[in-house]
């Protein structure tokens, strides 16, 4: 993209955020620890619990192991919204992952809200294996604010 | 300065790639495999000379720079080993999947000054391809060449390519020696030669007409000059094939410089002389 | 290209009601690199397997992709499928379009749309997947068993009998838990004492396990089969060896301290065995209270002791063991009622007591051998009243759940009640009564027939009113008032994990639910492991049970270790992280961050363009990596990376649910 | 020892001849004279004969903590002129490893704040500078300046923050459309040592080549959060910016928010204290519940 | 003819109608950080966008406008076994007013690459023939300009379509092509009569001689002067990306899922993985190589081969390296270095 492209770039953004299609619907990417809040996404099936179908779950070992870099390229190839969720600190099963999970997301949320993301559609929640009814209630209310702020039009890579 | 529009004439991209077939894969070695490339209507993806490199890649990861190690009526083959990302990728290629090609590039052998003369084919490891076309153009006219000596080394005894043209084919052409070592644990019939000057010395070659052909490593390059050179061969008569990273193929990127010579141009054979002239970059 | 082949499971109509199967398939056809899809009714099922199985030969598969439930489920045994075909087990990935997709969301085009993406995103990682080896671990074939109760006693047992050496670790000076305490057990009423003194006796001289009372886990390293634990074993003040038993200190001792063993009831001496039949029948010196340090004089016991046994110099020590697996029995604790209760006067009236303090009163080897008598008065009480689930199945003031063995305790209190104070009279105000083990309904028709009234309802408040106590209740059947004026209440208050159960979780990486029961791995198909591979849990430290299931429980968890230390040695996991040499520039911001300290940095020799350079790089343990990947996020260069998790699969994820 | 810049560079040249002469050093690392006024550049000066070439006033705008990494397997020692920025960049790179501290000899100067040649007032970076005072050095040339900014060096931030959401991603992406991706931030910094960086890591999928909007910002943004908490704020990125990029913007963001969140610290003070975010407190600040 | 300079507002309206003008302007408007320092480049004209004439010589060079630094070669589709590629068509049309003549010197060398030598690459050949370049003579120096060095004459540009000389109030302008002359009549409305003044004699601070740069840089190739020098250079890429007439560029491809696009971007000899080989073998390991690789082939390998040298002088380098790494300084030292040994 030459320099003239670059420069109007931004007002191409705002234009675009006006015309939405009605049946568009958020896609929110989660990156959920496999030993608790899988384990609670899991529970929330078991217990036929019913949550919005925008959200898609990554697994990964731990929280810990969210590079923040994942959150802004899901941002850049389309996300909508971002949630990171990990086990309660002191819970997490490989003991200190999510000790540095929290330190890394307090200064990363503000950082990315900082350069202009909603903090709506960055957000991080300890869940437990145990707490199914939290898992669908922070996927609900993520669903919801996501929604009303519509599609992300920002960081986002063209013809995404 | 160049009047714009007037004499230059252009048809089509040169860096657009055209997609071609794989036709055939042979696995030479664990990590070195054979493709043979032919276009979507089953012709020839470009005319070669022995010696040029072609561009054979990917669409979706990329292309690299290879010698054209044969060239059939309707087929080209491009023999390549698993190093990085592309190669890797291009050895997970089966037949029948499409691929993108372009080129000739560089200059080739110069098979008509050769003629008449006997021929030393020096390589190591991966660098039998490129001496290889020469090597079968000389076999092809066999009249027009003197003795020809192969003299091929590679780490280990899986690492030779080209197994049954080394051990069967090429020895019982006439007036052909082939010389096969490897470094390690070489059991049975290949024998450990080093490739000091004594080994070359021995070889009982007419110094004068003879033109030496030699492909390697930086090491197998560095000892081998060094030992032709005090054989006596003229520095225009060894010939070799420098190897840089080359991205565009048509001189225009800038990358593949040694000196203020381009390898995809002006090479990638050159002369000893020219290497000598050459800054030690 | 990789040839991947992608089975979608119906798990019979669990997935295909809300996901359209057919459009599913349809979409999954047109992905980079799917040479084969199948759709299956049961994956899981042996004809499931079977079919992959034979796919993979006819179609020269070399990736699998499994859309079904959750890989929590069945990862393990589609792995199992793998090793014997020849894809590696690893080159699998499975979409779970049940517990995520199909289950939670009712509109189908929704489902189907986010099945389509789950299986985008599996075909995408597994593309980028490589294959993996394990590699075996050593096991140290000792267990540790923690929480001398009945749990951890069978456990201990079991595994000793098996032949491995076993240390029971006890923060009491005694073995025996809750169960030592009671007088009969339901519901068979035979005595608490003839069943669990003699497993106690068995652990006292088993020559396999090692007593460590009065102690506590102090601090753990390592991974199953390795584990490092340091065990503090608090200072005693009398030497075990030297010391007979013989108990002429305790007589001899000046200062009395109420026993906490008799719930206030009695009182004990600074040098005491809690009980008579306590195992190792040795005392202990309480140093909070002994003359010798509050005071610095008496001494008696130690001028009596004709072994010379005490040691007044003695001090905490540091034992520090290798262990192959481990047990959590820690146990449980009754609520303290007083603080939430204060209709029921709140612990001011000393006849209003919970079910273990009547359990005392009741023991024929307690502070009052077997009569019952009112704790302020010492009367026999006529009427007495007893009131269900004090703390239980109520969110509201105490816990949600039902702690399981009140009710039977309950009737038995009653039952021995009208057994010993022939014209006694015995109100017991329920909820609902729970007896579903095997002879407890019948026992509790018979307490029906010894004349204990069952009047179903809550008692609202208690109030003293001259020696009685009036309880106020509402009799729900008949709706009617009903007032009863007790000589005695007894409280059967909820189950508590014990308080130390929250430690000993965090050590060993082992989670707590809301009320602070410790997880178990999944409760119906693996109740005794933890997520923690290695950590078992045996009785009420997982949730309110009774003595036979915790007995059950104890054994399931010895099997499983057992089981463990059977095996020649551990397959390792393989998803651990790797170093990639080039990019490690040696900063050593991973070794902080790795929770197992598993990586190391070490000066290496390396040639770089023909130059040898000497530099620091980082080297991985795959011993005790465990693949948590906190080290990949804090390398910048991303020089560390995860195997199974690496950042290419993880961005081609990303990449893949964002087309 | 009087403190004007001629004495201090008088001191510093004797300094330099008698380390080079007597051998404690194989070359010095400081600065010599640019073609134009008030134009200097940074000076490896390894034979005392021509030390007059090495000089020190106004306009020694350069840091020079990254120079002898890229000697560091030298068998001599490398002679360092370092002010306050300077000696942290040294600090940060011991900590990382990346050299060790026997290698470098440092020779201290407390610097009172670096000039522009074009306008000549002090730059941004020095008015806002907190360490003035080399905070490691083996021996030192003037007397202490005292330390702290002399003006808030937060205030561009703070207005930033009041801006809204939109404001301020409009505000950055017209920024991140000027970037020219020639890695000049990265290679002047002195804490970004990594031996691949992550822009160039295009197959494990990080980053393209390509200078789209969403590139630049990726690279830009993600490189800032690298080196984010442990930026010693010598202000170089910004400087050498060749189409002026207000970067110190962003990673004085980082720091604020670390000073609120994890306390107040200042990268580089010594060679040990761990980054903030490579350790944790079990009472850090709790949001996530 | 003299094209008033009041006129020059309506003028680039009117072109701007035909076609996009580009005009050096100021781009950081809100003053960049070092307060004040200007970033200049060649952006599109618009209706009351600050026209900028008066700086001597724009941060971003025009090569932006002819060799973008990200431009799309072709893009392809996968679909299961076979590929489709589609190549990228660009017909540009547009004027590069206000081309100082070390600028356009670089233009023609990019020319000479891009066109000549058995393989003309068609990309840049359709932009090239799109592109009108009006060329506008130096009244002012920088202190780092130094292209009469490279025997460069300020007042007249080599190789532009339209030459304006400054005449005080108005551009005397003169078409030194066909195309220019076409060009011209167009302009014919707001142009005036009158004579070509003669151009402003100009004093530049530092003049070097470059005849045997060439030669004497080969002798010097071993010298250890490139080790000290490389030591100062971080290896970024400024000074490749802000030289007009520095050409290399590196290709990828961006992906998404099947469908994606090969692209090629400017890339700078000196960062470390430009001649990076599978396998971490680089053949210049050493930033000592590969900054000596940079000023040979601008001052020596580039003369060899094309004729003339491929620096010509307009100092940007010099102004925005970060470490002061100054090409005329170093063609200086070459004297020094070649007679010393």
């Amino acid at each position: 993209m030459s320099l003239e492209q670059a420069v109007e770039a931004p007002q191409k953004t705002a234009a675009e955020a006006a015309e939405v299609a009605e049946d568009w619907r958020p896609k929110i990417l989660a990156f959920t620890c496999n030993w608790c809040t899988y384990a609670g996404a899991d529970l929330a099936g078991l217990n036929r619990m019913n949550y919005p179908a925008d959200v898609r779950l990554l697994r990964l070992p731990c929280s810990g192991r969210v590079n923040p870099q994942f959150v802004l390229h899901a941002f850049q190839k389309g996300c909508d919204g971002v949630l990171v969720c990990g086990c309660h600190p002191g819970d997490c099963h490989y003991s200190t992952g999510n000790y540095f999970t929290r330190r890394r997301m307090l200064l990363y949320r503000r950082y990315l809200e900082y350069l202009g993301i909603e903090p709506e559609r960055f957000q991080i929640r300890w869940i437990s294996g145990s707490e199914a009814g939290k898992f669908r209630d922070t996927v609900v209310d993520a669903c919801e604010a996501v929604a009303k702020l519509g599609p992300n039009t920002k960081y986002r890579e063209e013809g995404r | 300065m160049i009047e714009i529009g007037h004499d230059c004439t252009c048809e089509g991209n040169p860096l657009v790639p055209q997609v071609c077939k794989v036709i055939e894969i042979t696995t030479e070695t664990s990590d070195v495999s054979s493709f043979k490339v032919q276009t979507l209507d089953g012709g020839l993806p470009f005319e070669f000379v022995p010696g040029q490199l072609g561009m054979f890649g990917i669409a979706p990861h990329g292309e690299c720079m290879f010698c054209v190690s044969m060239g059939g009526p309707d087929w080209l083959e491009f023999t390549v080993k698993r190093v990085g990302t592309v190669t890797k990728r291009i050895h997970q290629l089966h037949v029948g999947q499409q691929v993108i090609v372009r080129g000739p590039y560089g200059n080739h052998w110069p098979t008509e000054q050769c003629k008449g003369r006997d021929m030393l084919f020096i390589a190591g490891g991966i660098g039998l391809p490129p001496v290889r076309t020469f090597l079968l153009h000389c076999l092809a006219n066999r009249a027009d060449y003197g003795r020809i000596d192969l003299v091929y080394s590679a780490s280990t005894k899986h690492d030779l390519v080209f197994k049954e043209q080394l051990f069967e084919l090429w020895p019982n052409e006439p007036n052909t020696h082939v010389h096969i070592s490897v470094y390690k644990d070489c059991d049975g019939n290949t024998c450990t030669i080093s490739f000091t000057a004594p080994f070359l010395e021995d070889l009982g070659l007419d110094v004068s007409n003879t033109t030496a052909v030699l492909c390697g490593g930086p090491s197998l390059y560095r000892t081998c000059s060094k030992a032709l050179a005090n054989m006596g061969i003229a520095d225009e008569n060894i010939l070799t094939t420098l190897e840089m990273r080359m991205k565009c193929g048509i001189g225009k990127c800038g990358r593949c410089n040694v000196g203020e010579k381009y390898i995809c141009l002006d090479g990638p054979v050159f002369t000893q002389a020219e290497v000598n002239a050459m800054l030690k970059d | 290209m990789s040839r991947i082949g992608v089975f979608l499971c119906h798990c019979g109509t669990n997935i295909a009601a809300t996901v359209d199967m057919t459009r599913l398939a349809e979409a999954t056809k047109e992905l980079p690199g799917v040479v084969y899809v199948e759709e299956n009714k049961y994956m899981c099922s042996e004809p499931g397997q079977q079919a992959v199985k034979q796919s993979i030969i006819d179609r020269g598969i070399d990736r699998i992709v499994i859309a079904s439930c959750s890989p929590r489920m069945h990862e393990l045994t589609f792995r199992k499928m793998l090793t014997d075909t020849s894809v590696n087990p690893y080159m699998l990935e499975i979409a779970n379009i049940r517990e995520q997709c199909s289950w939670v969301h009712k509109d189908k085009e929704a489902g189907t749309k986010k099945a389509i993406d789950l299986v985008r995103m599996a075909v995408a990682k597994v593309d980028r997947n490589a294959p993996l080896f394990t590699s075996e671990i050593p096991i140290t074939k000792r267990a540790l068993v923690i929480g001398g109760g009945i749990a951890g006693i069978q456990a201990a047992l079991d595994i000793a009998d098996a032949g491995f050496p076993v240390t029971l670790v006890e923060k009491e000076p005694s073995i025996g838990g809750k169960m030592v305490m009671l007088d009969k057990t339901f519901p068979t009423m035979d005595c608490s004492a003839c069943i669990c003194a003699p497993k106690m006796n068995d652990v006292g001289a088993h020559p396999n396990i090692e007593i460590m009372s009065l102690s506590e886990v102090e601090e753990v390293t390592g991974y199953v089969g390795n584990f490092t634990v340091t065990i503090r074993q608090k200072a005693k003040y009398i030497d075990y060896d030297l010391c007979t038993g013989c108990g002429l200190c305790e007589q001899k001792c000046p200062s009395k301290v109420t026993s906490e063993y008799e719930r206030g009831l009695a009182k004990r001496k600074a040098v005491y065995k809690p009980f008579a039949q306590a195992v190792p029948s040795k005392p202990i010196i309480d140093a909070k209270n002994c003359r010798k340090f509050t005071e610095d004089r008496c001494g008696v016991c130690e001028k009596l002791c004709t072994v010379n046994a005490i040691r007044f110099d003695d001090e905490d020590k540091l034992v520090t063991l290798e262990y192959g697996a481990v047990i959590i029995a820690t146990g449980y604790e009754l609520i303290d009622w007083t603080s939430l209760y204060g209709e029921y006067g709140a612990g001011a009236y000393p006849d209003v007591i919970d079910g273990l303090t009547f359990e005392r009163i009741i023991n024929a080897s307690g502070p009052t051998e077997g009569h019952i008598v009112r704790p302020s008065d010492g009367k026999e009480p006529k009427t007495v009243v007893m009131i269900k689930c004090v703390g239980s199945r109520d969110p509201h003031k105490g816990k949600a759940y039902c702690s399981r063995a009140c009710c039977m305790y309950g009737a038995k209190h009653a039952h021995q009640f009208l057994d010993k104070i022939a014209d006694g009279e015995c109100y017991v105000f329920y909820m609902d009564v729970r007896a579903m083990g095997k002879g407890y309904d019948e026992f509790y028709m018979n307490t029906l027939q010894d004349g204990a009234t069952y009047i179903r309802g809550r008692v609202a408040k208690i109030y003293p009113e001259g020696d009685k106590y009036i309880c106020i209740g509402e009799d729900t059947i008949s709706s009617k008032i009903v007032t009863v004026s007790a000589d005695l209440v007894v409280l059967d208050t909820a189950m508590e994990p014990q308080e130390s159960a929250d430690a000993i979780g965090r050590l060993f990486g082992v989670s707590r639910d809301l009320d602070g029961w410790l997880t178990e791995a999944h409760p119906k198909l693996r109740p005794v492991e933890t997520n923690t591979a290695g950590v078992y849990l045996a009785g009420t430290a997982q949730g309110p049970k009774d003595i036979p299931d915790c007995v059950a429980q104890a054994s399931a968890a010895a099997a499983k270790v057992i089981g463990m230390f059977c095996l020649k040695a551990l397959e390792s996991n393989p998803m651990i992280s790797v170093v990639d040499e080039i990019n490690c520039r040696g900063c050593g911001d991973c070794v902080d961050v790795c929770p197992y300290k598993a990586i190391a940095m070490e000066t290496v020799e390396r040639r770089e363009n023909s130059v040898w350079v000497t530099r620091d790089i980082a080297v991985i343990n795959s011993g005790l990596c465990q693949g948590c990947g906190a080290c990949t996020a804090s390398c910048k260069s991303s020089a560390l990376d995860l195997l199974g998790f690496t950042n290419e699969q993880i961005l081609q994820e990303v990449d893949a649910l964002c087309l | 020892m009087s403190n004007t810049l001629a004495s201090v560079q008088e001191t510093l040249r004797q300094r330099a001849r008698t380390l080079l002469e007597d051998g404690t050093i194989t070359y010095l690392i400081g600065w010599e004279a640019g073609r134009f006024e008030g134009q200097t550049t940074p000076l490896i000066l390894r034979k005392a004969a021509d030390v007059d070439r090495l000089i020190y006033n106004e306009f020694c705008v350069h840091i020079l903590a990254k120079y002898p990494l890229s000697d560091k397997n030298i068998e001599g020692t490398i002679g360092v002129v370092v002010r306050g920025c300077d000696s942290r960049g040294i600090n940060l790179a011991l900590k990382d490893g990346q050299i060790k501290r026997d290698k470098l000899y440092l020779i201290g100067i407390p610097c009172e704040g670096m000039k522009d040649a074009r306008t000549g007032q002090e730059l941004k970076k020095c008015l806002q500078c907190t360490h003035r005072n080399p905070v490691v050095y083996d021996e030192l040339i003037g007397d202490a300046v005292e330390d702290g900014a002399k003006v808030d060096r937060f205030a561009e931030v703070a207005q930033l923050e009041s801006l809204s959401v939109d404001e301020r991603y409009d505000y950055w992406a017209a920024i991140f459309s000027r970037c020219i991706r020639c890695k000049a931030c990265r290679d002047t910094c002195p804490s970004c040592t990594c031996r691949e960086c992550f822009t160039d890591q295009a197959a494990m999928g990080w980053q393209g080549k390509e200078t789209s909007l969403a590139e630049n910002q990726n690279y830009g943004i993600t490189r800032m959060f690298h080196i984010g908490e442990r930026c010693i704020e010598c202000g170089e990125c910004e400087r050498v910016c060749p189409v002026r990029l207000p970067l110190m913007q962003l990673n004085r963001k980082i720091i604020k928010d670390a000073y609120e969140l994890f306390g107040e610290f200042y990268a580089g003070i010594d060679d040990c204290t761990p980054h903030p975010l490579d350790h944790y407190l079990l009472d850090d600040v709790e949001e996530f519940m | 003819m003299i094209l008033k300079k009041e006129k020059l507002g309506s003028l680039l309206d009117m072109l701007a109608g035909t076609a996009t003008v580009l005009v050096p302007t100021a781009f950081n408007a809100e003053g960049g950080s070092e307060g004040g320092e200007k970033a200049t480049g060649f952006l599109p004209y618009q209706a009351g966008s600050a026209v900028d004439l008066g700086t001597v010589k724009t941060t971003r060079s025009p090569k932006d406008a002819l060799l973008p630094q990200t431009e799309t070669l072709y893009s392809y589709e996968q679909r299961g076994e076979d590929v489709t590629l589609t190549e990228t068509v660009n017909n540009t049309n547009q004027i590069l007013f206000g081309v100082r003549s070390c600028d356009a010197y670089s233009i023609a060398c990019l020319d000479e690459v891009f066109l000549t030598r058995t393989f003309v690459d068609t990309l840049y050949y359709e932009r090239r023939l799109g592109t009108l370049i009006v060329g506008l003579g130096c009244t002012a120096t920088e202190r780092s300009c130094f292209c009469t060095s490279f025997e460069l004459d300020p007042a007249v540009a080599p190789g532009v379509d339209i030459q304006l000389t400054d005449a005080g109030d108005g551009y005397f302008a003169e078409a030194l092509t066909t195309k220019g002359t076409e060009a011209l009549d167009a302009w014919k409305p707001f142009l005036t009569e009158g004579t070509k003044p003669t151009p402003a004699e100009l004093e530049f601070t530092f003049k070097l001689d470059t005849a045997k740069l060439g030669e004497q840089l080969k002798t010097m190739f071993e010298d250890p002067y490139w080790q000290d020098l490389s030591m100062k250079c971080l290896g970024c890429g400024t000074c490749a990306f802000v030289c007009p007439s520095c050409y290399c560029f590196d290709m990828s491809q961006n992906n998404k899922g099947s469908e994606g696009y090969r692209f090629r971007t400017w890339d700078s000899c000196t960062f470390v993985d430009y001649s990076m080989m599978a396998g971490f073998h680089n053949p210049r390991p050493t930033k000592m190589k590969r900054l000596r690789n940079r000023f040979m082939h601008k001052l020596c390998f580039y003369q060899e081969r094309y004729g003339n040298s491929l620096c010509c002088g307009c100092g940007r380098c010099i102004e925005l390296c970060p470490v002061g790494i100054d090409i005329s300084r170093v063609i200086e030292d070459v004297e020094r270095v070649v007679a010393h040994d």
